[in-house]
């Protein structure tokens, strides 16, 4: 147990590189529409975009299954497509309309897909940490083979949730991948500033766990990575942490001016685009053409434009005698207090 | 019907709906060998084994949080706190993952959970080992609350929380674990959100709750002897509440004592009280009552508990107050 | 007197005590180079340096901790816990350690921190960023709850937290922060455990705080349109609580209001209507009545979030059936 | 910043010899008497007695000078007595006597003598590691060069309280010494059932902090291993995580069957045990004989009875009516709630 080596991914089939390129292509044209729609204030609340950072939550999903579960973050939207979200559901719910995966309910930050293996989106930073190693124990006692992947950032590395989660699942071996998305900051604060160690995936050491760090804007890399540490949890080895090392392009808020960083880092990254480096790799490879994957990109627009149109113009508001609806399961809000349905 | 400590009640009722349901099952600290800080799990990990009665780390956190991912992924854990006063650290996980995740997932989650906690004063060990913090929870929607009495109504509330699909924090009381009552030989369930009334009486209502309910009981007795009679009402669960019952009492008797051994300031009974002055303020012979704990922290030393903690005596005395019939 | 948005009432509350006084520091998420979520620290960190304005890591159990062990130790700690929402993770901190050191330790130490936070609805931003959870903290001897509700009293109130003794949770209100108010240039401090009369009325007494203290003064101009003269009292502190003010006011008009943006059950005013019950009843001419949050987790949608917190309309159409002067 | 080696302590002069060994003495005798006081049932409450783990804090204790602060556990008597306590004042505080440390409002968990530098005992296990980062940070403030000592068990270890204070100490480089007591279980289960590393000392990599096992029934060697740690926090060095293997002689609470260890491990430390091993040392070295010191040990047992004649016969209970006393400095209760004093 110890920090490995991370895996170099190679190209594989057209129909799966292609499909990668156009989940990432996906979340990239989602968030900038956010950011757009934030900026002309149509989107109320919070937002946190993932642009910069599609090759880790695309990466990684690639390498799990349906039977499989995730739990994401307060940065949740990559996860939410790079798992099969609908653009339309999912821009429904930011917009807080009752068409909404969450029926308005959550918003941004809450958004989740159950069904399809998503535990949710969290508005506290290291909130879901010890909510994935409950799920991976749940899979575990029930016999299946399923693994949970843990999304969160360096920053939620810092929380108390994060060393009593990793000490659970390193006791138990627990069928669970905590990957961190290290973007260099919190919310202002720098990793450098924040976390004692520069490589979070070091303190693997504390959990008798492995531990990899990983270029997180090279996809395949991403997904081969994960794909090992998802072999060992199968197999009953245990649990891994993972740290992917990625940017994000935006300011945490709309209102964020990034005082705390430089335009130099931020071209720095820039030039490493994960959706940029894939494209240039598929192409260099003879996988698919330039036009080929403009076209995938135009397909990509075409759906946006339709999940805008569906969640401004064609999906309605909750009504707000709804408010009580599903605050307790099996009850309702009576006369005196709850009663059973 | 056999005889059953608290316990034992607590115990059986874990043991019948672990042998009913392969999805429930138990962990915390010191839970499975050692049987729980107040044995409440006992022979539990002898019959279930180390995989469905797991012994954690300290980490109140991750037990919270840990039961509401395996609840949302279909099993149905009881996990352990073991005193009320360290719920303090599991707060995110219960209030803001496990009491909030379905009505912000649009009803498309369930978190069929019960943490199970003890708390109270009562044996001398101090301010962070002898709080009663329901008022919090009460505050949370979301989320059951439930406070058992007797033996009977431990078993059978609990084996009623572990069935209900909400996530239930479930609070014993560490003064009643000794305690031996009458419990049904057979499967039953308490239902959450009835109250009982221990007693009946015309010339005031007594609402209470946990340990207090039974001495509130022990008050009503005294009072029988000075011809005042009490109405006692255990309330059992905090969330859901019993109004109905609450308000037919108080119709009945026109005057109100509330008891609690949480402290004084906002106390849950300032939500009883609240409620009745809305929808009974017209029956009220006089103002209500009520005997808290002191707003002090739990202190050590016995003389000082006991002046912080509600006694049969100082609920006697209130009462007579509120009847008008000070000795 | 200069207008002052209420976010520089805070940090010049800030600012001045950190002159003053070297021992008062401040610390938090975001609160030096960023200048905090809501800017209320922004300048502090140019002025005062990263020695006394720090950047925390994402740590609220070690930041709260922290604060205790520093104010022990001879600081002044003003540490920001940046949403109400996450004080459940600094819980253990502040009311096991910080609330009830003192008092366990003989009276032989004392714990002279604030920590400031942000609550309330508003942003359509969800369940865990818009809570109130001020009745948790009523409920726990040793600390103090200060909730203003403009900017004069922002900077006041923060001042004489700061000098205070005493571990206090300073309140702010995140749709507050763009107000604008008078601020008075020379040195105040608004004592705590002072309430404000906003307004002045016979009819009835609408008793509030924080952002719903605005609301409420709203209201009252809506009901002097209908000829309802409504007494408005922004309570400023909620510990202590100046129940004088309240008393008075309750013994002229007979009739009582309370307004509170937290979740109804168990909410604090209840606490504040057991007291009237307690000291006033005679005086009651009509059951109290409030206006609270609805018994929900807050959610996103503009049309929900709207419905779930209280709202003049709410209050005013409340106001009305109090005095019976129904439209 | 890593795993250092521990130090081995050499003997010294013989009047600092012999107060080390009274001090363990001490300790003993008083754990002792709380043992025979619990069992007859005279104390109240719970109390964790500190009997095996002397050498642990009377080491500790003896490489830090006046100015500087400890936090202690709720198995605080060792660290109250080896920091200076006076066994009359602490016998009182646990009997619950207004003569105690804490007039009796604290008892055993609870502990502290704040002038002297003991910021208390908490019964929250891991409740004091933040408690301990912000004293360190407040003398570093206050350019003081102090250093605070910051005992744990290893059970404590596992509660996120542990995680994030090493981080922020480690960040901020602040002047503590956390001192990890490993005696190999919490109440009844085991760190190898709790914890996902053997020597919890090898979490300090997570910390980017030095971190080290010493053997805590080594008086000299805890003291020369916790001087060197103390030595580069007042140089500016910042944290060390000392992890002292150690053991409890006595169950968790007085009815604690000890099911959960065997026999031969309870022997197997008991033939460590601290004050044996110093005793054998002292003699063996010439430093102190047999005789003198069996005269040590008679002097505590007068010191020792007389604390409990002080407590049990000449101390009183607290009033009923100084009940709200200290809940708040400069504030009382009154008439309607609090009042100005
Ligand atoms: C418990 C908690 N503390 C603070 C915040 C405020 N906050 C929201 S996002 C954020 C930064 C999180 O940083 P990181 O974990 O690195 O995730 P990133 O935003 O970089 O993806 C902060 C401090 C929060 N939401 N929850
Ligand atoms: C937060 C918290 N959780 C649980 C407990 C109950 N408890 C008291 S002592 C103890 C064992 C602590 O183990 P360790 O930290 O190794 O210290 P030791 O008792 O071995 O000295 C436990 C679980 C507590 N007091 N506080
Ligand atoms: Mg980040
Ligand atoms: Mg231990």
């Amino acid at each position: 147990m110890g920090m490995l080596e991370p895996k170099s991914g190679q190209v594989g089939p057209k129909d799966k590189m292609s499909f990668l390129l156009r989940q990432m292509m996906r979340i990239r044209a989602f968030e900038e529409k956010v950011f757009e729609l934030l900026a002309r204030d149509i989107l109320k609340g919070a937002s946190h975009v993932y642009a910069g950072m599609e090759a880790v939550a695309v990466g990684a999903m690639a390498a799990i299954e349906e039977r499989d579960y995730i739990t994401s973050t307060h940065r949740g939207h990559g996860h939410c497509v790079a798992r099969g979200g609908d653009l339309k559901l999912m821009l429904a719910e930011l917009c807080g309309k009752e068409t909404g995966y969450c029926r308005g309910r959550g918003g941004s930050m809450h958004i989740a897909d159950v069904n399809a293996g998503n535990l949710g989106a969290t508005g506290i930073v290291g909130g879901n940490l010890p909510v994935a190693t409950g799920a991976a124990l749940a899979t575990k006692m029930q016999g299946k083979d399923s693994v949970t992947l843990c999304f969160f950032g360096d920053g939620a590395s810092n929380e108390g949730s994060f060393h009593e989660s990793l000490n659970m699942a390193g006791v138990w071996k627990l069928p669970v991948i905590y990957i961190c998305e290290n973007n260099l900051y919190g919310m202002s604060v720098s990793v450098e500033r924040a976390c004692s160690v520069e490589d979070i995936a070091v303190r693997c050491v504390g959990y008798n766990m492995d531990g990899v760090v990983v270029d997180g804007q090279h996809v395949l890399d991403m997904e081969a990575t994960v794909a090992e540490a998802v072999e060992r949890a199968r197999a009953g080895k245990g649990p891994t942490l993972i740290e992917a090392k990625t940017y994000r392009y935006r300011g945490h808020s709309r209102s964020d001016p990034r005082a705390y960083r430089t335009k130099e880092e931020e071209k720095y990254w820039r030039d490493r685009d994960p959706i940029k480096l894939f494209r240039q790799l598929l192409e260099q490879e003879k996988v698919m053409t330039a036009e080929e994957m403009d076209a995938v990109e135009q397909e990509v627009d075409q759906e946006m434009a339709a999940a805008e149109e569906f969640a401004l113009n064609q999906s309605e508001y909750p009504s707000p005698d709804a408010l009580y609806d599903d605050v307790y399961a099996g009850w309702k809000e009576g006369k005196y207090g709850l009663e059973r349905i | 019907m056999a005889q059953k400590f608290y316990r034992e009640a607590v115990r059986d009722a874990l043991a019948e709906e672990m042998r009913r349901d392969a999805s429930v099952f138990v962990m915390g600290e010191d839970v499975a060998i050692y049987g729980g800080a107040y044995s409440a799990t006992k022979g539990l990990y002898e019959e279930f084994g180390g995989e469905r009665v797991r012994d954690t780390a300290i980490s109140e956190a991750a037990i919270a949080g840990a039961a509401v991912g395996a609840a949302m992924a279909g099993m149905r854990p009881v996990a352990e706190i073991m005193y009320f006063d360290f719920m303090t650290i599991a707060m995110d996980q219960f209030v803001n993952q496990g009491a909030k995740n379905r009505y912000m997932f649009g009803g498309k989650t369930k978190v069929p959970m019960v943490l199970r906690t003890e708390g109270g004063a009562g044996r001398c060990i101090a301010a962070q080992h002898s709080q009663s913090l329901e008022a919090w929870f009460t505050h949370v929607p979301g989320v059951f609350v439930v406070m058992p009495s007797t033996p009977h109504d431990a078993k059978g509330l609990l084996k009623a929380s572990i069935r209900d699909d909400n996530p239930v924090l479930f609070i014993e009381h560490k003064m009643l674990y000794g305690n031996k009552g009458e419990v049904p030989d057979e499967d039953y369930i308490v239902p959450l959100g009835q109250a009982a009334i221990r007693r009946e009486g015309k010339d005031l209502t007594i609402i209470s709750y946990s340990r207090m309910a039974l001495v509130a009981e022990e008050a009503g007795k005294i009072l029988e002897g000075e011809g005042i009679d009490a109405e006692v009402i255990d309330l059992r669960s905090l969330q859901p509440l019993d109004m109905a019952t609450i308000l037919a009492s108080v119709k009945k008797t026109g005057r109100v004592l509330l008891a609690s051994e949480a402290a004084e300031n906002t106390n849950f009974v300032c939500e009883i009280a609240m409620k009745i002055n809305e929808h009974a303020f017209d029956y009220l012979d006089a103002p209500m009552a009520r005997v808290c704990a002191a707003n002090t922290p739990v202190p050590m030393a016995p003389t000082l508990e006991d002046a912080c903690i509600p006694t049969a005596a100082k609920i006697v005395d209130k009462a007579r107050k509120l009847v008008g019939k000070e000795l």
